[in-house]
């Protein structure tokens, strides 16, 4: 009856489609209980603009081996530091179109306001630990991978030491 | 003659692109810290436009600027992170 | 191009499963829009126990009409509340068993956080608005209906006037 | 002669359990309120067991005590909700 901690989380790194909500449900049929009152299914979707530039398609970057721990390791940190039954969390990588699914992640809980907890700060920790990048190609041909600094920045600070 | 260490270096998006490899590998004294290779890396002719916070990951785990390096070591240079 | 708010809604109340993801991932298709990189979907779901009490079944009773409308209505003052593309709610009615689901929530929105506000301002409404009442059923032959006062409690404020 | 009304009056949840009905009629004076019907449904032999604050919907909207009612309105009263 008591289930591991190990048999309560699914994560994975893919360049499969995550659009598809059935594979989550199949995997809140096996990892949930009767005792979830609660289920909280979030995707992060490629959007076709972001900060007024026109999207034309996405392209996703990871530390594969490191990306898989880090995205496991988030995921059973959940699961001590909220009251949650089970979370599935996946990322895509590779080239993705506007619309598809790039994160998605399925948490159950016996009580709502900890499903939703835990499912926002999940999305949060992916986007300031998890060891992929994004980059971006626009309708006007230029590209950029977000977060980077430009080149200009980057040469004006270069060269010194740890911060 | 002084012990060496090589390492195994890994540059992952812009980081990838401004250097313009993905993989590389590095001499190093032993006991070398990983502020010692970015600062290796950063030497004439290198990477001087990586940034003064650089983070880095040895073995796939997020290391200290102070962190001693071993031969063998997978060295990866995390430039700010997207995912989501 | 621009969508009016009735196209960027749907909800319903119904006897029949709302288990399936499939019919809100059918309705996102059909109602969000490559603007949106956020999908929250939520579900309710019956749950084993209760205030510490083993349910073996529950019936929902609504006020049919008003229920729809009063649902049509706090799915469209989400979407004037917060920036969110669009919303689609469900409630159950009848007999239903345990881990089945009783209300199910997809909103979709440019931005997550809009996303995580608006859908759980929906359940918390729902919650207070929603003119259906939850008779639990439990293992041991009784039941209750769900926030009713007591018969004692009832009959001991009964007989006065308005508060 | 007075002026008469007549309303459907609904019980829902608890409220049906306790009346035994969930459905009936009142006949009120003209220009009575919410509260007058309640008032009346409490009267002798009658439901003496809803509480002070008693939610009513009129017409399927939630409705004040001095809201006044007009023949053939559907007056619901209402448990405290329990959806979702």
């Amino acid at each position: 009856m008591p289930q591991g901690s190990a048999d309560r989380v699914r994560t994975w790194i893919t360049r499969e489609s995550l659009d598809d909500f059935a594979q989550f449900e199949d995997i809140v049929g096996e990892v949930g209980s009767v005792e979830d009152g609660a289920l909280l299914f979030f995707q992060g979707r490629v959007r076709r603009t972001n900060r007024g530039r026109a999207v034309s398609r996405l392209e996703y970057e990871a530390y594969g081996e490191m990306a898989e721990r880090e995205l496991s390791a988030i995921c059973h940190e959940a699961l001590e530091q909220f009251d949650v039954g089970s979370v599935a969390a996946a990322h895509r990588v590779g080239d993705l179109a506007l619309g598809e699914v790039s994160v998605a992640i399925a948490v159950t809980s016996a009580h709502r306001d900890d499903g939703y907890r835990a499912s926002r700060w999940i999305i949060e920790t992916i986007k300031v630990r998890l060891p992929i990048w994004k980059h971006e190609h626009y309708e006007n041909g230029e590209s950029h991978w977000v977060g980077a600094p430009t080149p200009e920045a980057g040469a004006s600070t270069g060269g010194s030491r740890f911060g | 003659m002084t012990d060496r260490i090589s390492v195994r270096t890994l540059f992952f998006g812009v980081y990838g692109e401004l250097a313009a490899r993905r993989e590389g590998s590095a001499e190093l004294a032993a006991d070398s810290t990983v502020a010692d290779l970015v600062d290796s890396l950063r030497g004439p002719g290198g990477l001087d436009w990586l940034p003064e916070s650089v983070v880095v990951a040895v073995n796939q785990n997020y290391a200290e600027a102070g962190t001693t390096l071993s031969d063998g070591d997978e060295v990866a240079l995390i430039p700010p992170v997207a995912g989501g």
